[in-house]
């Protein structure tokens, strides 16, 4: 069945959980205003159970509720792994037929980002969730430059690594600081390298959306969770193609 | 380890002051019957169906009897002497001629006759009681053979969704989740019937009604979960309300696992008459105790009503009542999951410390009984992020006191029954207390003479002025004075009061007699 | 200023935080399901922070982001207070000034409700909050029927007690318990008495929506939080007009 | 209270290791200056205000004098002889014309010349100084007036809008609602600028810019807020990163009351240089340690790249070696918030308890500092029902354990920097723990020989192996083998090295001289 409704206790029932805050000091008709954006978001009825006044002029509401709208799962979109998940055995027996040479990535936190743990866990030797980090394959040579990178330093390095590919990790997003961070970066890449040439781009990070990858110019997003098994399957999946 | 360093004489006074209290009431139950009883007596001895209104035959035939002969002979005699007289021999088949007016019920006069009536009255009880100790063998088998519980305490969650066949897969997600022990909810309106529904039922509100076949298709599906998770799953229903003796014993011939069952539940919060209750509770405890079944009391809701730092004496008394009408019934001291609770307002300075006392005292009181340890639910609130904070505070007292069975708090409490989601979120809040700090209790050691120690004797110390005056003016008065949870129940009022009668001097009731161990 | 928006830090972000269940086992294309609901509640961007799977076959879902619904304050509906609050002698001076008689109000739980402590709240003298109950206002006469009543009893009762007004409490809300109670209640009052000799007749419990008195046929309704006083001084406007 | 029966020669014998490991560290520290060391000898001489590309003046001066003449002899020299030569009695004009490119700067080479430029350069430098001792007198008067904080541990809040106007009346609203330390986290890429922004700030990403203009701003708005609610609320900044004498400097002239200030933040988490963060942290905490300012480690921080079982030890160490570079710098224990963290994986077993052993080992270790507490980030997950959860534990281990400062964890940890509702819930939620809780710590008393103490024991231990390595090896060979935090950071690498200068024979820098004592 492709449509679905939110689950309290009962199929179908629609129930969800919704709190926000208001900019309003807290009366009857703050909690009406509350009710009333509860309506918008689809809770029809809308059970406003808790509302707390929180400094002056604000208001905190929880509030529960059937929501009207139905989700169709056949219409979700989502990036989906469209390559098949290889053991390091196999991502380095592919790069020895066919590329030949190790195959150069350059990984970094670009931006003012100092996050490292995420692009440490993808690179270095120890990995994460039990899976080793592209350093352990054998034929990835991998340059690791840490973090609060500045792109020109990124694009340096990467010609003079000869990178196949790019890896950028980026944390901070508030005011969509991962967003103009990579934009800044795919634009100077794409000044510095002919298409030809320019390395495959890869960002990652926990709160990127994965659908954006043309937006942002890049050849592929992470998001979340992402083990190393996934990144180094997608690499030789993206530059050396079909592994029949 | 004691740490709370209370006074053997006083502890040993509040018991013998709580028998002295509890003697008058045990006189009470000995000397009366209800329909409740009558009619769980007929249930064991094989008496099932019902009409086609959903009226239990159980129920038409004790209607029967008590138009043509009152209750007071008990209506073991007068159903086995028309049994004989009529030429029948299914008890079933009598109900519902009996129903149909075909039937006159009377005690036989002659000795020979009134022998014979008791005799096969036994004999059909005892197949019934036959059945409930086939159940309790068969529980310590599958305990056997399936694995117990991995630890104490056990995990306590409810099913509520009023429909037998949606709360089935939810119970078994619960096990699976980690749930040790599952309670069905029963519907709001089921306590007040004075007659227990037929069937498996798919409509109730806030709960599912309790039937027999309701016990035995969740029973049926927790065995088959147990069986797949290597451990025994417990299944509780609710014994107290108008049927308590009914219930008792069809939790018994269904194996369920615990049962609700408090001496005075049924009189303060569903305001069923105080002597209905009392003779109800000692049958119904009786059957529990036969059946190895482990009753859960409900001081619990006296802090709901109450203040629980006030009224936090009362739930002592209580459970001090509860232990004697429990021993006197037959229970052992492993059967007695005495209930307290949470529900001290957050605001309160050293709210926190006072729960650890209270909870402490309970545990060194009753060093040997579970105790059921209920989560906030009075100062829960819709802020479901503190709601699920208190829950946390909650099992971390019920960790470091030694709770024997911990009910699931949920952050919704204040909203709606348990989410499918709710559960989840509250188990998880259990796993990390239990994982992260199950054993600090090694390193818990209230102050000698400190705010908790001192706040234990306290209490107990008013549990004891408190059993003085009962003792004084009677449990009956202390119950209609509005004693317990603030509610005023006078002995002459309240639900169910018509299905008391007094003994008469041939009284015979083959299922007490065998409990009691009577020939 | 009408328009406001959701507040997360930055006045305008329009930020809520939403959580849910779907029947969809955890996967890929259930974060995508619970991106699409969110979508459709108004969230743009969707941060979906948090998936767990419960059980089989069940999703839990956190997400956070931006609503672009706009609320306006000034087309809130609430039932805001139309009458003057009065203090109990007060309450007592207009009952004795005009009615010249105690004005008699009946209390119930109906239905297999039995939670009590709401209607004792407003009904007993010890009352909450801090105000005293309608038992302690010396020209009311109250009965308080306590919880369990059924619908005939409580029409029984307020016939014999001659009550001016009717108070029925109704907690439990599952499967809308306290809609049909009510509706049941108000019917059987419409069939025993003629329109003119009915006593006013009013509901209270933390999940009605005060709004639907009319749906409800009742004369208000009163929600979580409400105070005695509140009550009473609702009683002496209703039934005995203006106070001048 | 003892509770961990630590032996008082193992600490004893880790405290001397310490203090042996850092002596090299602090010759260094004694033989080196930076630009930012001189930068900020300027600041508190005088100089003031950013040419109009925003570059301070203090900037622009020392890199002209360091063009001329390096930084050897220290700036104060040659900046005062270049005044008096070129008759400009006011340091910024000096400045100003320096970068015109119209002044050259050198060593006076005669005695008298060089004695009266060393003798202006102290009275300049004297002023500022005088100005931070104002402002600590300042302070002290506000504690008396107001009121202090109404208990430890001190509530900590943090306030990261980006924009200093924003940023005002959050932090109000937050000392209203109780805290009692305000943090302005700083622009996320602040820390690596080699200079001070200047004035008010309206744009950082995930902090604010750290000006003394928003210094000022905010100290003045918590002032007001202080007097409205009666008790002096403090005010939180970083002085960590490539201009910590700079930033120690304008705290002490702002009345700042506590600075982020470790020995090695920035080497391990910022990628400075070993080197010159050693030389800037001796300077910053000197000027810390005359303006009356607590400061903040940040041994938190390695529990979030190291794990924080495994790596428990490290923490001790790095406490051991900020508390010796601290002593040595001037600061008393008063003034150490020594940091450390809630940061053990939820899901191992006893993780609560061994959260305990670690505070209750920093606790018992550095009886007379405050210590920061810091709640947990790593294992933080979208989940914020149960992130206010943990936040919870977190609150009661401070509360158990005597924490002096305790950073407020949000629930939304792992998802967006605090909105104004996390703040809220986080509040209520420590409010709950030290109200219903706060005095547990009578209660709580680890078993002898139990798990904690065992645990406790073994962290000090593991300590004091890992010291005598240290020991053996250097500080800066063990900070490039990745010892902390797991982070490789080699002596020669890193940021801000070129701004690294050994001292000339003739080094001169009238502030130190005034903060050691010296004349
Ligand atoms: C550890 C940590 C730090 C450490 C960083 C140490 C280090 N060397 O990395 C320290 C203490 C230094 C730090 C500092 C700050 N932090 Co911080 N920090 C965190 C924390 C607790 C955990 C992040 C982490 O390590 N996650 C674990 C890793 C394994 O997960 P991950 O990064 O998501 O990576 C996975 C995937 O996303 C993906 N991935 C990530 N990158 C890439 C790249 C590629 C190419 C690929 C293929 C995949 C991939 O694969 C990884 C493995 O599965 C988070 C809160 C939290 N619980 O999430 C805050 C958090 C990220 N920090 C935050 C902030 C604001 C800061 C500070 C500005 C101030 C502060 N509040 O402390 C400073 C300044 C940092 C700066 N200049 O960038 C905010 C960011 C808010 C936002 N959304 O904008 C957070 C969310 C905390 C908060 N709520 O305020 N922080
Ligand atoms: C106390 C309590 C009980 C006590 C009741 C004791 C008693 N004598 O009342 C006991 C323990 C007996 C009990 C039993 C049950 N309860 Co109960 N109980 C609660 C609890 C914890 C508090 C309710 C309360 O007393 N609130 C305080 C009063 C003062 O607030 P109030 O009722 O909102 O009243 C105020 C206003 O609403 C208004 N008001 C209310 N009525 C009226 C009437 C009028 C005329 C006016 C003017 C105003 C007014 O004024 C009052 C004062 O401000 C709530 C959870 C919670 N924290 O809310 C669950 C709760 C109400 N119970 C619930 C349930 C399901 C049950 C049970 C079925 C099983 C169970 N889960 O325990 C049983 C059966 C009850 C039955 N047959 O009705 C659910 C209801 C779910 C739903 N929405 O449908 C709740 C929400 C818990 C839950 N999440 O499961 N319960
Ligand atoms: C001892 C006891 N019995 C019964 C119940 C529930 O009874 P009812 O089915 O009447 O709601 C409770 C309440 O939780 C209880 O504590
Ligand atoms: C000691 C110390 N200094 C500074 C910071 C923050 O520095 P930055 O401004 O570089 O993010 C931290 C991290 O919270 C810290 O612990």
């Amino acid at each position: 069945m492709s449509i679905v409704r939110p689950y309290g206790d009962t199929t179908g029932d629609g129930m969800v959980q919704v709190s926000f805050t208001l900019p309003v000091t807290h009366d009857k008709r703050a909690e009406g205003a509350a009710i009333q954006l509860a309506n918008k978001m689809g809770l029809d009825p809308a059970m406003l159970v808790h509302a707390k006044p929180m400094g002056e002029g604000f208001t905190f509401f929880v509030v529960y509720g059937r929501v009207t709208h139905l989700v169709d799962t056949e219409k979700v979109q989502v990036v989906e792994r469209d390559y098949p998940l290889l053991s390091a055995k196999d991502v380095n027996a592919v790069i020895k037929r066919k590329l030949r040479r190790r195959l150069s990535v350059v990984g970094a936190c670009i931006g003012t980002d100092a996050h490292t743990v995420g692009i440490d866990a993808i690179l270095n030797v120890k990995g994460i969730a039990g899976e080793k980090g592209l350093e352990y394959y054998r034929e990835l040579a991998v340059t690791n430059m840490g973090a609060q990178v500045s792109v020109p330093e990124l694009v340096e390095t990467a010609r003079a690594q000869k990178a196949d590919a790019v890896l950028v990790s980026q944390v901070v997003t508030q005011r969509d600081a991962h967003l103009q961070n990579t934009r800044a970066m795919t634009a100077a890449f794409r000044e510095a390298m002919p298409a030809g040439k320019r390395p495959l781009l890869i960002v990652g990070g926990p709160r990127f959306d994965e659908l954006m990858a043309a937006e942002l110019g890049v050849d592929r997003i992470f998001g979340r969770g992402t083990t190393p098994r996934e990144v180094a399957s997608y690499l030789v999946h993206a530059l050396l193609g079909d592994q029949k | 380890m004691e740490k709370l360093g209370l006074d053997p004489g006083v502890v040993a006074r509040a018991r013998a002051l709580a028998a002295e209290a509890g003697a008058p009431v045990v006189e009470l139950a000995r000397s009366h019957t209800t329909v409740s009883v009558e009619r769980a007596v007929l249930r064991l001895a094989g008496v099932r169906g019902a009409d086609s209104d959903g009226i239990p035959w159980v129920n038409r035939l004790v209607d029967a009897v008590r138009a043509d002969v009152g209750l007071g002979h008990g209506v073991s005699v007068p159903v086995f002497a028309a049994m004989a007289r009529e030429g029948i021999d299914d008890v079933t088949v009598l109900a519902q001629k009996a129903a149909a007016g075909a039937v006159t019920f009377g005690v036989p006069a002659k000795k020979v006759e009134l022998v014979a009536a008791r005799r096969a009255a036994t004999r059909a009880a005892n197949v019934g009681l036959k059945v409930v100790d086939r159940r309790r063998v068969e529980r310590e088998r599958l305990i056997k053979r399936f694995g117990d519980a991995p630890r104490r305490p056990w995990i306590y969650l409810i099913v509520a969704t009023g429909d037998i066949y949606e709360d089935i897969p939810q119970a078994q997600a619960a096990a699976r989740a980690g749930a040790d022990v599952i309670a069905v909810i029963r519907s709001t309106g089921q306590s007040l019937l004075d007659y227990v529904p037929e069937g498996a039922t798919r409509e109730g509100f806030a709960g599912t009604y309790a039937t027999q076949e309701n016990f035995r298709l969740m029973r049926a599906a927790l065995d088959e979960t147990s069986k797949e998770l290597g451990r025994y799953v417990r299944l509780t229903n609710y014994a107290s309300g108008l049927c308590m003796p009914e219930m008792a014993a069809m939790a018994g011939m269904e194996r369920l696992d615990m049962m609700l069952n408090d001496s005075m539940y049924g009189i303060l919060f569903r305001d069923i008459n105080p002597i209905r209750t009392f003779v109800d509770q000692r049958f119904s405890r009786q059957v529990h105790a036969r059946a190895g079944i482990i009753i859960n009391t409900g001081e619990d809701n006296y802090l709901t009503t109450a203040d629980a730092v006030e009224a936090a004496h009362t739930v002592t008394v209580s459970q001090l009542m509860n232990e004697f009408f429990a021993h006197e019934a037959g229970l052992e001291d492993w059967q007695l999951g005495l209930g307290h609770a949470f529900e001290i307002n957050p605001e309160v300075p050293e709210s926190f410390r006072l729960e650890l006392a209270h909870a402490l005292l309970a545990r060194e009181l009753f060093p040997d009984a579970p105790l059921k340890w209920m989560p906030p639910t009075k100062h829960m609130t819709g802020d479901v992020f503190r709601g699920n904070l208190l829950d946390g505070f909650f099992n971390l007292v019920g960790a470091l006191t030694g709770q024997g069975i911990l009910l699931v708090g949920m952050m919704t409490e204040a909203v709606v029954t348990p989410w499918l989601s709710d559960r989840d979120i509250a188990l998880q809040n259990v796993r990390y207390v239990l994982n992260g700090a199950g054993n600090l209790h090694e390193d818990f050691v209230p102050a000698p003479g400190g705010f908790i120690q001192r706040r234990a004797h306290e209490v107990l110390g008013e549990a004891v002025e408190l059993l003085e005056r009962i003792v004084a003016d009677s449990m009956l008065t202390a119950i209609a004075d509005g004693t317990f949870g603030i509610m005023k129940r006078p002995a002459d009022r309240g639900k169910g009061l018509d299905g008391v009668a007094r003994h008469d001097g041939d009284y015979f009731n083959p299922v007490t007699n065998a409990l009691e161990g009577l020939r």
